[in-house]
């Protein structure tokens, strides 16, 4: 079970494959990446290029946030590893903003841990994206899709 | 105490962080949003704007009913959106 | 959108790497990978070692089945890549069996198209497992688990 | 016709693979199968087996009931355990 936040890219496959080495109680491992998009598709139809995203988050809560985060999927789930690494600052198009890996004894528990990973974290971790668009600066707004996301974990 | 500032409402307010000392009726997160908002029209403006924020104490979501006494840290923020 | 069926294992990271590369309508990349356990719990209770796993497959068809699986996760959600490799052969446990990776604008379609790809291929894909256990080799039967996880796809 | 057979099918039967040439009232898979079991007691042994076991024609799965009349290819193995 870690976490880290860091301005640095990470590399998946390093990652991947540091996740459970030598662990063979796992069958399964489920890997979510999120990219920066050229395209941000506001209210459902406005369409607006995007030409750069900085991420802010807010040290020291960002990582307990995390850390609870993952701790909850490992109450809800039989997981033998779990990897969160999430990136703040300036990201281009193509860029990489997060990964989130789960290792599992079972396919149905990687893939659904991993999920409510990302669903979770979307909505309870301190990150906050402002984009770059032709307009100018545009904070994006929380995402009501996010929200119901999130909410189809909740007990 | 500390009061933490980010994404639109640290650029709305001029700040990232600023120390402050309110008095001691100023018990609830939602008292220190008023008295805040009393302090320069910047910090006025930050909380007026329609759209919702939020608010941690000392790294902890909190509500707008949460007491402060005995934070070292408010901070206050738009939803999350990382991922 | 593309399947390979190999002797050889496959570098995760790479795979990844390349799935969509330069594409930046991808705003998430969901992957599943599949390992060799060093245990077998035979209907639910009854727990065997595995030293070894060996897959056979059916040359031919097993291409053109992954091949219509992919098209039918195409066919339901908006991705812009989606990969199949699929080992054959003497494996061990710790060893990678299949590596399922999907890239989406969107981060529920990746998650679903990859565990949709996965579930089919369990049923749908003429594979077929023999385990060396203490027992002597035993064939891994259709596990019912699986057949339900494909069920709930159908339409 | 092409007749293969896979996994403990394979086993059963001794041979990955043999060239068949049934009757021509030997008309759906499960004519086959009849046949077949009738040819040796290794192949009888085979389709005997309680566990269910499918067929595919020129590499498309099909069901018992599928005729296998132009049939280059008939294959019969147990149900799959991939992934």
């Amino acid at each position: 079970m870690s976490v880290r936040v860091q301005r640095e890219d990470f590399d998946v496959g390093a990652e991947l494959a540091a996740l459970a080495a030598g662990n063979k109680r796992v069958g399964a491992i489920t890997s979510f990446v999120g990219l920066v998009r050229d395209l941000h598709v506001r209210e459902g139809y406005h369409r607006e290029a995007v030409s750069a995203m900085t991420l802010e988050h807010y040290p020291g809560m960002t990582e307990t946030a995390l850390e609870e985060i993952e701790a909850e999927a490992s109450k809800r789930w039989p997981l033998e590893a779990t990897l969160i690494v999430h990136r703040y600052g300036r990201l281009e198009p193509g860029d990489r903003i997060v990964l989130v890996a789960v290792a599992s004894p079972h396919r149905e528990a990687a893939f659904e841990a991993c999920h409510f990973l990302i669903d979770w974290l979307k909505t309870k971790a301190p990150f906050w994206k402002v984009e770059d668009t032709p307009k100018g600066e545009q904070w994006v707004g929380a995402h009501e899709g996010d929200d119901q996301a999130a909410k189809k974990w909740e007990r | 105490m500390k009061v933490k500032y980010f994404a639109w409402l640290r650029q709305k307010v001029g700040t990232s962080e600023e120390d402050v000392s309110p008095p001691s009726d100023v018990a609830t997160v939602q008292d220190l949003v008023t008295w805040l908002s009393a302090q320069s029209a910047r910090h006025a403006d930050a909380f007026s704007e329609a759209k919702v924020f939020g608010a941690a104490i000392d790294k902890k979501v909190a509500t707008f009913a949460t007491p402060i006494a005995g934070a070292s840290e408010v901070a206050f923020f738009p939803p999350f959106t990382g991922g």
